[in-house]
Order: C-alpha cells, then structure tokens, then sequence
C-alpha cells in the first residue's frame, strides 16, 4: 500500500475507522496484513452490490413503465454501469479516495488514475487494494443507475450517458471524498456507513433537478400508465434487498461483528419499512399492493443505509418505522403537491430515506437507543449538528452541480428530451429499435 | 350462413364451450379482448397515484354456423355466460356470404 | 457471547457440534475466537438463503399458478418473509435458541428477545452471534413461506399473515428448539444437518392440515389451469438451487470441508433427481418437461437437506435417485388418490422429501455407504431410531397445532377463504388491486 | 490430501501455481493448511460460477430464441447441468485432474472416480478438495451448456443429452487436464487463467462443428425471428456477468489480491466491450441496442477470462476494446460470409473471444502493459508461441472430436434434428409438451 | 344496426374512446392487432442481423351501433384517431343482423 | 365489398402475407387467437397432472377487398395456407357496407 494512501485510510475511511477502532480491535489491522477472510466477505459484497443495479434496479425500474419503454429502462442501467465503471477506472477513484494536497478537504488527487501503483499486493487495510477499488466501484455504478427512476420513458439515450458521466465526477466523486476520503465531512466525524449521503442523498436531489429541467411525462399526471409488470418490479426489489446485504454489510470492510450487525439491522429495517407501507395501503385504499409492498422496502433499505453500521436492532425497527411512514407520505407529496413527474419516485424513496436516516442515525446510534454508541464526550445534538451539515452541504452541492450540468449535456445533446412522437411511440423502438415482447 | 360473435367474462369461456358443444358446434375461434361499457373499468393505485383502468379483460368467441343454427347458438351463449352481473357481455349476429375450409377446399355450410 | 448461550451451545447445535467435534478440529473453536474466513461465509449463506424465498421460492411459485394470482403469489413470499423476520427477532430467535430453563427440553427461553445482550462482539462459536442470528433468521422466512404452495389461488390475505405468524411462534420455533437448540431431540442425538425436519417436515405436513381445512381450488382436478410461466418456475427453481449452497453448506457454520462436502451432496443430489424425475416422465408421458424437470430438482435439494452434512457423494448419488422416485409418487398420490388439492405439491416434494431424508441418513451416514460415520457405539437402527421418533414427534406436532391455528385464524379472519368470485377473478385484482402483466 | 493428488498439484494447476508463487506468498501454502477465508471465497465463488448458468445463461438463451422454443433451451441447459454434475462425480474429474501416469501428458487417470477417497479434510491446496471438486465442476457444467447457443431450436433432446455428455469426457475432460491438470500443455507453461481455451476455446469451435452437421434454422438468414425477449437476454447477461466474478475471481483459488485483479479486471473489459459494441451499433445503425450492448458484455467477459489473472486495469481496457470489435466483426462473418446458422454466435463471441484472449495475454501479461509479468527468462514471443500451440490443439481436437460425437450422437438418435413439422410448431410442445406464455 | 370496425394507432385510443364517449356510444370492445399496410414495417437489426418486422403494432376497435348513428360515429373515429401520418388505420362497416345482451336479453337496439 | 376473415396456422402467416401481395392485397389485419375444433387441442402435462387444454394458437387475418378480388383472395388463401393436415383452419367472407381511411377520409374501394 502506497504511503499515501495509508496516510490517507484513517480519516478517509472516517466511518470506517471509527469502526474499526471502536469494534473491531480483534482482528488484527495495524500490522497492514491480508485477511482473507474479510477479502472473501468483500470480493463477495462486490458481486452483490454490483448484483443490485445488475439486474436487480434495472428489473425494478423496468417492471415499473411502460411495455414499449422497459428495454430502454434496462439499456440505461447497463450502459451507466459500463461507463461509471470505466470513468471510476480513469479517473472517479482517485479523486475519491486519494490524498488532494491542498485541495484535501474538497477533493482527492489524480495519484490513483487508472489505478496507477496497485497491485495485486497493495493493501487497504486488511483486503487488497483492488478489492476496495472494485467494491467501491459498484457504488459508483449503482448511484447514477438510482437517478435513472426519474427520467425514464422520455430522456434522450445521448442524454443519460453524457449527464451520468459527467455527474459521477463532478458529483460524486467530491461528495465521497468529502464523506469517505478524508475530505472535510470525515474530519468532522460525519456518520454515513454506506452511503445516506455519498449515495442516496445526492441521487435523490440530483433526480428533483433534472426532473424539473425535462418535464412530465405525456398524460401526467391524469393519464399516467399503471407500472406494466409488477412482478418484474417485485424480482428487482427482492434482488436489491438481497444485494444490500454486500453494500450495508461490506461497508464494514470486514467480515466480523460489525458486518453482521450491519446486515441485521438492513435487513430489519427492511421488513419493517415493508409492513408499515402495506399497512398504510391497507387502511387507505382497502387493499395493500405488491408494488407498495415492495417500494416499502427500498424505502426502509435505503433509510437504514447511512446509519448501518451504527445502530442496533431497536434502532433498525424504528428506522423502518420512520421510512415506511415519512417516504409513502414523500411519494404523494411530490407527485400531487408539487407536480412532480420524478417517474419511480427516486427522491422521495432514496433521497428523502437517505437524508432521514442521515439525521435519524445521530440519535440512534446512542446505547440508550440499543446503537453502537458514539465517540466519547460527543453527544447526539453534536451528532446531530454534523449531520445536518453534512447534509445541508451535500444537497446544495449536488442540486447546484447538477442543474448546471443538465444545462451543459442538454447543449450538448440540442436538448435532454426526444420528441413527441418518440415519446408516444416509446423509447424501445425508436431510441434502441427493438421490441420487448413477442410472446406469440 | 351467420357469424355469431360474442363478448364474454373470461372466466365463462369453459361453460360457453361446453354449452356450444351441446349444441352440436364443433369450432370456435376465440381471443383476448378488452371491453369498455357500462361496468366501468377498475381503478389501480400503485403508489398512491390513482390509474383509472378504462378496460376490462373480456374473451371474444366467433362462430359461423349454418342459418338454422343460430337462434340455438345465441340461445346457447346467453345462458351459459350469464352471471346477472353488468359486464356479462354482449352477443352479435351478421350474415355471412361464404366459408371455405382451407385444408379441403369444402364450401360454406360443409366448411364450418 | 453470554454464558448461558454458551452453555447451550454444545447440545443446542447438535448437529453442529456432532460435526464440529468430528470434522472440524483444524480451525480453532475451542478459544471461540472470531474467524473470519467462517464468518465470511455465514455471511454470504445469509444471502444466499434470503435469495432463496426472495424472489427463489416467489418465482417458482409464482409461474406454477395462473396468471392472474401471480402477483398475490409473489405478495405472499415477500410479507412472510417481512413479518417472520420481524418476529423472529422479537421472540422467534430467543425461543429456538435460548435456554428453556425448566422447560428447555421443549422450548427455549426469553433471554434474547430483540436481540437483547448481543453486540457486535458476543460470538456463536466462531463466528459473531448476530450473524448466526440472521443465518437462523432466512430459515425462520423460507419455512413459512413454503406453505404458500399449499394454499395459493383461493386464501384471504390476512389469513396468511395471521396463519404464518402464529405458525412461526407455535410450531417452527419449538421444533427448531428441540433439535437445534438443545431440546430433547437434540439431547436424543437426532441427525437434522438443515432442515429436514425443522424446516421441510414441519411445513410439508402442515401444508395438508392447512388444505384440508381450505378446500380445493375451484376446478380442480379436471379442470385445473396448467402453470402460466414455466420459465418462470425453472428461474425461480435455479435461484433455489444456488441457494441452497447456502442453505446446506452454510449449516456447517464454517468455511471448511465440512461446508465443502455438504455443498457438493447437495448438488449431486439436486442433479441425479432431477434426471430421474426426467426420465420418469419421459418413460411414462413420453415428453420429459421442464416443470417436471426442476421439481426433480427441488426434491433432490428438500432430501438431501437433513443428511447433507453427514453423508458422502454415493449417499448423494442414493439419495437422489429416491428422491426423485418417492417424490413422484407422492405428486400424484395427493392428488389422485387423497383428492387433496395442496396446489404446488408442497407436502409430496418438501414434506415426503424432508422426512425420506431424514430417514435414510441413518443408513447413508454410514462409511459404508461412504457417509461421514456415526457417533461411536452408535449402530444405523440406533439411528433410525431416533430418527423416526424425530420425525413421529415433528409431523405429530405440527399437524395438531397447525390444525388449531387454522381454526383461531378461521376466526380472525371470518374464514380463511376468498369469495369464489374473487377467487374466479383472481386474487391479484381482487386482494391486490394489481394486474401482472401489461404488454402491449 | 492424498499423496498422488499433492505431486500432481504443482504442475497442474499451473496458472494457480504460478500465480500462488509469484503473488501470494503472503498466505500460508507451504503448510497444507486449511484457509478459511480462502474456503469461504472458493465455496461462494461456486455457487456464483452455477448462477452463471441456472439460471444466467439460460436465460441469456432463453431470451434470443422464439418464444414456442424458449423453454427447450431452459431445458437444455437445466438437464445439461444435471447431466454433467453426474458425469463429473463419476469420472470427469478424475480425468481432468489426477495424475494419469504414463498417459499423463494427455490424460488424467481414475483415482478419483466418485470423489474416492476424498474426504472432509482433504485439501487441495488451502481449500478442501471437495471445494475445488465442486467449483470446478460448474465449469465442467457451463462448457457444454454454452454449446446450447448454436443448435437451439432445432436439435433433438436426446441428441443434446447424448452428445453433452461424451463431449464432457472426450474433448472437455482431457483439454482441462492438458491445461490445468499437469498435461503437456501445463508442462509448457501455457496461460490460461480461468478457460479461455478449455471452457471458450473449445466449446465455441465445437458449436461450428455441430452447426454444420445440423443444419441451418428454417428460414434462415432471411426470415429468422427477432429475439422474443430483449428484456430476458439483458436479465441473463447480468447474472453472467456477476456470476463472473466467481468464474475468474475464484480461479485465484485463494481470497487475495491475485482474485481481486482478476474480478477488477474481468470487469473493466466487460464494461469496455459492451461500450465498444454499443458505439459500433450506434454509427454503423443508427441505435444502440440493449442486445447489441451485452452481447458486447459476454464478448468482453469471455476475452478477459484467458487473462484475468495475469494482466492489468490497462491490459483490460485494451482487451475490452479488442474483444469489442473483433467479437462483433466476426458475427456477421459466420453468418453473412460463412452462412452458417450458429444460432446465438458462440462461435464468435466465445470462441473467438477466448481465443483473442488467449493470444493477446501473451503480450498484455507484460509488465510494459501493467500486466503481472511473465515467468522470468521468457519473452512475450516465447509465451505467444506457447499460447498459440495451446490454441491450435485445442482447436485441432475439439473440432476433430466432435465431428466424431456427432456423428456417434446421430447413430444413436437416428439423426439429431427434429422433424421439419415440430420444429415450425416448436420444440416447447413438440418436445416437452409445454407452453412458455399463458398470460391472459 | 351496424357494426363499426377500426383499426387505428396504439396511442390514439383514448383520443378515440374519449371522441366516442362524446357521441353518446357506451361500449366497445377493443383487441391488439398488428397491421400491414402502406406503413412498411420496421427493420430490426439484432446482432447485425437485419430482420423484417412486417407487422406493426395496431388496435382494433368494434363498436355495435344503432343504424341513425353510424355516420356520427365513423366521424368521431376519424377526426380523433388522425396524425395525418401514413399507418393511421382504417374504418370498416358492415351490417348485423341481430344483437343480444348476455344479462338480460335484451334484443338489438335496446343491447347496445 | 367484401370482408374477409380467415383463421390460419401461426407458421403460415408469411406464406400467406406473400400470396396476397402477389395478388395485389395491399393492407390486411392480424391476431392472435386460439382455435377450437375438430383438431383436438392438447394435453400437457405438469407434475402427473393432465391439463386439458382445448384451444391451439392460431392466427386471425382480416383483409378487406373489392368485390371484384374476393374470389382471388380467398383463393391464395387457400393455397398458401394449406398443409392438408387437420386444423389447417377456415376462410369466412361477409358483405361490408363502407370503409373509410382515417388518415385522407377516402373512401370505399379508395381506402383499402
Ligand atoms: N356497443 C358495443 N359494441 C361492441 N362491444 C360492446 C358494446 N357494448 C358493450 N360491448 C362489450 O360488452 C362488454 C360488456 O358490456 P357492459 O356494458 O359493461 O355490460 P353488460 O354486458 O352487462 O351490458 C363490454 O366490456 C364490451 O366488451
Ligand atoms: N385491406 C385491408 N384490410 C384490413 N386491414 C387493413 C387493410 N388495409 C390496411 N389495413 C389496416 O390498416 C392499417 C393502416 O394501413 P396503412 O396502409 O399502413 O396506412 P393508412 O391507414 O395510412 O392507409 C394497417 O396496418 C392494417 O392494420
Ligand atoms: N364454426 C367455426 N367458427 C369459427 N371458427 C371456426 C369454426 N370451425 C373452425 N374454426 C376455426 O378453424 C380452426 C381449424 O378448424 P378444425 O376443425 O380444427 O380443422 P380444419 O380446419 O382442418 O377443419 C379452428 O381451430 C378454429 O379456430
């Protein structure tokens, strides 16, 4: 491992660190040995996360429109997983995650590009360096693919592809670095295990911005197409939740403890956010749906993320609770209040569920709460200012970032929008020329 | 000759068959179809938004058969897809000029 | 790890120490030290089995009905597995797997409701409690959620929900105490590697008290519908498969040869009855077909389930080829000779397939039949034995109380039963509001 | 582990070898000593490696045929599985990888029919034999299975049981052991990291081979159907892909750096091919497609797979790009220069691809091009001159072989095709008596 | 009592149930087709190969009417289901002899 | 002119598409539907259970025509559809009162 990058893995990995040093002691991390147990846990979470955008989003999202615009939906999902992870291999890693000299605070440096200096002997810790590099990869990938649920049956292809390459540097790569890369969030103790903020919160925002550039979808709201295969949609979700596991659980870089109360408390706050959804639906229209059902669940994975690694079961019940409620609520909010066409609900189940847990985590994650504890002599409005902070920042970052990059991909692309007919015809035929079904 | 078409519940079909079997009919072609009238569509909630469904899922049968027949097949359809429920369905009857069986080239009343 | 866990461990995971003290000497288990390849491996078993129910065990469900119950099919999977997860963690682990106290030949005690005591540092042998938890907890989801095939096409909602939460509490977690916890079948040295009584038995067997108390699906025998999807099925029946890695191999709670060997058990099992389910068909029918196929697959995977961690590839080989060869039977046994309408045959594949295992495993553990061998002193008809009142104990109690909590769900619900022209409509518009498939 | 199987192991697994000397010395070899996280990546890395094929290829497949033969290619590929996994036990992996004696440099011998002698704590390695057992057999399963591509909708059942099976002990068992199992090619030294030759290499000659024995599809090039399921393609190749993972990672056959490269790298070339292939399609056509897109996936997977282990980030892009055009140049050349109906382009995506592969880590291995460089004292031309014989061999005898089995196969099944009638009605009923869609 | 058949673009059926609503008609019974027609078919190109789609997705649309509203009816497709792009679809009509409704019996006009 | 409506097997749509080019049909519509008749539908089979399924999948193609062309259209029909095997399905011809093209409002024998 690079001297640099050692230098770096302490505060960068701020959530990390605070872990390891807190609960992990066991496993022996100074000497800067491989530990293949943790290395097998990570390669695996990596496949699992890489799981959850490929197919698992790409189902949840395509089971959700249209039949003429399902392929376009698994098209963009693929394609920002193939070029967020090239643009990662260039140059989106080393600005997350490396030493940025003066610019540190704000920003990494370029000494990682194409992951120049690591080999197969490189250390991250206790896994290979390129273990972390490839695990962090996935996230890369998957976050872009969430904003895909915003601009679906209307976007240009050109469009996704320029905006999503341009946001992974300009948005995520900064914010990472802030929160995971020793950038100023991490120096202020900011808690986000697996990415409230990195992932969902930026996500969340970015998709508001970029649905207000593009307008509503032909018929919105009126005459909006009921979701085309709610079976798809329920195969997605469960392969989200399944692959949350590497990405709440490998976020602990570790396969101890640490990991396994992560997956616990995911996978509690899960099933409770679920229950809560279906309940609701139960009691207002009569009938709970699969389709509630399942969104319930992402809604309460995506609240249990940031605070993963910090609370315990007590803590993961009533973030289930809390998302279940404040993200069904969300969904109505945006689409009839503010008249919103953000398509598949990305900021209201991700972006609203990242930033609740991102706040919720700083009570929490208190033993009084059955959570991990914080670090000594900080209290939870401490806590709980940081938080805010970290949130206020990454919000107003990525929604100013974003709006300008939506102007400089739609000059690009002589607007983000396809035309009309296009639209009415669908994006699987006249944007990718093929035919979903022929089932006959 | 007549072409009787009906529209039905799809959960009718078997009786419908049946009953027409009963009545010596030996073909039928049927296929999906979906209905708009007086039972109104259903409402879908995904999400708390609202899709109002306009159509529902019905079965279309076509049957020709021979001038003597009809009134039987009519008669045959009616009761065996009634629920008395709205929605039940509707059965229509043209004329037909000609029928040719296509595997042996037999003409109208031997064709069907 | 508490003490009075510890106490338990050694008679509780019967199977486990059996194995451990046999097999497993090499790793160090003795110091309970954390190992982090083991926990490495739990921790993707945890995966692994969700996958299995979510969406596994939905998908292969799901394809066997018609299509417009597919989405309540899917439904019921994935709020069985929110809500036992939920209950397993209030009380469901504490009663397995805790001490009884008193009454600990019969069911364990209350230590550990929430979790209670267990932090990221409180160790199950070698690996950290919480994830033997959460490994425990995808079995207390998928048993359950069996039963679904049983009752599909014509059960209330609510009655699912109520049904399978009593179910968890009354019947799968004593049953789980006496032979995983330190009950008296433990103590009575009874063989169960992964389920076959605990998980496959006990819902193989309820399933038909639940459908004799259901009635036949409308139609059915002769005017049942064939499955909608059987792609779907052979999907959902491949997820179940690479799963059940996970399920078998991950019941011997290391990563080692142990793991290893019950891993590949598992597969030749899965395979040879697969092929002899095929070739029965195609002798008999004259057409071999993929439904028949891969329900070839799942007996293979149900009967070598208790045996796997104690039999060698020959017992596979056995074990296979009667699978395939009972489970077949058994099919059309129910169904035409019983008249009983358990829809997905989920008593002849699980509950025939469980129990035949648990029964040969007394023979096939044997070296001489290349098995792992018997304790010492012990001979194969000291096992059978055992085993038979095992299993006598296992199908008396959980068709007793099945019975009883059909009839209070009965109650609760005003009968367990949709109204036949819900039924005739389908359950999928009717209980969910929902249409699965919308394609052109 | 026994004697005869540890002589045999230096040798044998030769890229491992190297790979284990030259980068891992790090973990505890020497000894024979059980390595749990090492195990644990191995075990998972096996049930990723069988998620490639059930339900991943055959989905793949599935998805690119017409919907009345979309389940007899489930089928396929489901019995192969079976079929192989049975073959394997009995005698496929006693050829491949024991010692053959004085056939040695051509085949394996018999000490290891049915795994005899191979118990919990026999090790291969750091992991237990059993566990290289199994992970080696689902390579043993998809070779075969990825052959389905060339003869679907058309071929007998019987045929594609019968020839699956020969082909497993004739072509695949001695090419593994030439390669992997200490046989000539091993002693020379040639790189082979997880297949190129032994799993791509000869099953995409031997499809050409089979193609042209069997005949064109009806209708074919002029009016053949349009894939019936774009969506169920794009499913395939994404459970491909991340089941991929474990196809290269796991051949580290360790949890350490050399596995992480190995996943880092397969990843970047499949996102780089997939990228590349879209480009093309999008000028030559005007439209990216989503099957263009991952076809370009599988292009760049099996490209990488010969490599994996022994080249760079930069090696991978570089292959990426390679793989890209050249996979997608040679698909039209077998149908539009060479007419022949390879139904869904094994050749030219794998045969062709892991050919490249195999060549082009000749030079990429280099340090010049951030590979891990070569063994010392050997230049780039040395290796490529190897690689090159192993690439001829491998071809001269899978083509020479198979042109033998299916003439055998034919014999047996009194040809291999269907009649014309079934295949215009469809193998699904014709053959199996199913129906794919019964969705209304 | 006439029956009016119409084949017409996908998205333009809620313009034409809406259009139909308005001259009073309250049922229809609607079905996907596929269509052949001046509008070639589209070229698909899977793995560089190009194939023909000669059908391209259609809807049909039946409507029984009482004789006095045929024309308005016709009309009222043919204003709502027009892009005045080629493949927009066609209105055929043709004579029924009878119509009966399942539910009650009701006979011809009085079925509608 | 006149209406046709044949039932036909899937596999012979292409054929059948080709010989009414050649006879100068320019326009026709297609279905899906399954049929019912003396062919005898299938049994499948799933997990020892006989499932009786009395339809098979067969495809419904309307054209239609001048009256001057209905005898040549039936005819090719005929021929192209034809394998001489049972199920091979049938041509039905009726009378149409009018026809209109939604997208120039020609009309009659003009908008075919
Ligand atoms: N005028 C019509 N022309 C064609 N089909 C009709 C017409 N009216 C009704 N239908 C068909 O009949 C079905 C049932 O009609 P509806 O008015 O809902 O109930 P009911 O059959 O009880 O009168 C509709 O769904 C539609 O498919
Ligand atoms: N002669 C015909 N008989 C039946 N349907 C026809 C006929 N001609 C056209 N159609 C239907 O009308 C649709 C539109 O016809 P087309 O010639 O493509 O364009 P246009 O409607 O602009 O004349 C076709 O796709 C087909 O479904
Ligand atoms: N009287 C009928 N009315 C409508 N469709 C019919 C009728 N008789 C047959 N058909 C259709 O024609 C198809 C073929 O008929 P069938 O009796 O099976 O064989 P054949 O065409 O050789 O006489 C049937 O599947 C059905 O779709």
């Amino acid at each position: 491992m690079s001297k640099s990058y050692r230098r770096l893995a302490a505060p960068a990995l701020s959530l990390v660190a605070v872990l390891l040093t807190l609960f992990h002691s066991d496993t022996a991390l100074a000497a800067d040995q491989l530990n293949s147990g943790d290395t097998a846990w990570i390669l695996t979470a990596t496949a699992l996360v890489l799981f959850m955008t490929l197919p698992g989003l790409a189902l949840f999202y395509g089971g959700l429109v249209q039949s003429r615009n399902v392929l376009s939906v698994l098209m963009h999902c693929v394609a920002i997983a193939c070029l967020m992870s090239v643009l990662w291999l260039i140059v989106g890693y080393s600005l997350s995650f490396t030493d940025g000299a003066g610019a540190n605070q704000l920003i990494g440096g370029f000494s990682r590009l194409f992951l120049d200096g690591v080999g197969t002997d490189t250390l991250a810790g206790a896994i290979p360096e390129n273990v972390f590099f490839s695990f962090q990869m996935t996230f890369a990938v998957i976050t872009p693919a969430l904003m895909v649920g915003a601009y679906v049956e209307r976007i240009k292809f050109s469009a996704v592809l320029i905006l999503s390459g341009l946001w992974l540097i300009v948005v995520y790569a900064p914010v990472t670095h802030w929160v995971w890369g020793g950038g100023w969030l991490a120096d202020m103790g900011v808690m986000d295990f697996a990415g409230g903020l990195v992932v969902h919160a930026t996500a969340g925002i970015s998709s508001l911005v970029i649905v207000r550039a593009l307008g509503a979808r032909h018929g919105f709201p009126n005459d909006s197409a009921p979701p085309h295969n709610p079976g798809m949609v329920a195969m997605g979700a469960c392969m989200l939740w399944v692959g949350w596991f590497g990405f709440n659980g490998g976020s602990a870089l570790a396969a101890d403890g640490s990991a396994g109360m992560a997956l616990t408390v995911t996978h509690i706050a899960a099933a409770t956010a679920s229950l809560v959804w279906m309940m609701i639906e139960w009691k207002k229209y009569g009938k709970p749906s699969l389709v509630g059902l399942v969104t319930g669940t992402i809604a309460g994975l995506a609240t249990i993320t940031p605070a993963s690694g910090f609370v315990g079961p007590l803590g993961a019940l009533i973030i289930g609770v809390a998302a279940g409620f404040v993200c069904f609520k969300m969904v109505q909010i945006v689409k009839q209040a503010w008249k919103l066409d953000d398509s598949l609900d990305v900021f209201a189940v991700h972006g609203v569920g990242g930033s609740l847990g991102t706040l919720l985590v700083a009570f929490l994650c208190a033993p009084e709460f059955g959570g991990l504890g914080l670090p000594e002599g900080k209290t939870m409005w401490d806590a709980f200012g940081v938080q805010a902070i970290g949130l206020a920042a990454t919000i107003g970052w990525s929604a100013v970032a974003t709006y300008i990059l939506v102007k400089i991909t739609a000059g690009l692309t002589s607007g983000i929008r396809v035309r009309e007919d296009d639209e009415l015809e669908g994006l699987d035929i006249t944007a990718h020329g093929e035919t979903a079904y022929r089932l006959d | 000759m007549k072409f009787v078409m009906a529209v039905i519940k799809p959960h009718k079909l078997d009786a419908v068959r049946e009953a027409l079997g009963a009545t010596g009919v030996e073909g039928m072609t049927v296929s999906e179809v979906k209905g708009y009238g007086r039972q109104r569509g259903q409402t879908e909630i995904y999400r708390g938004a609202e899709y109002q469904v306009h159509f529902l899922p019905k079965v279309k049968v076509e049957i020709a058969v021979a001038d003597d027949k009809v009134a039987q097949v009519v008669e045959a359809i009616q009761t065996s897809a009634n629920t008395g429920k709205i929605g039940d369905g509707k059965v229509f009857v043209y004329n037909m000029d000609s029928a040719v069986r296509i595997r042996t080239g037999e003409q109208d009343n031997d064709a069907l």
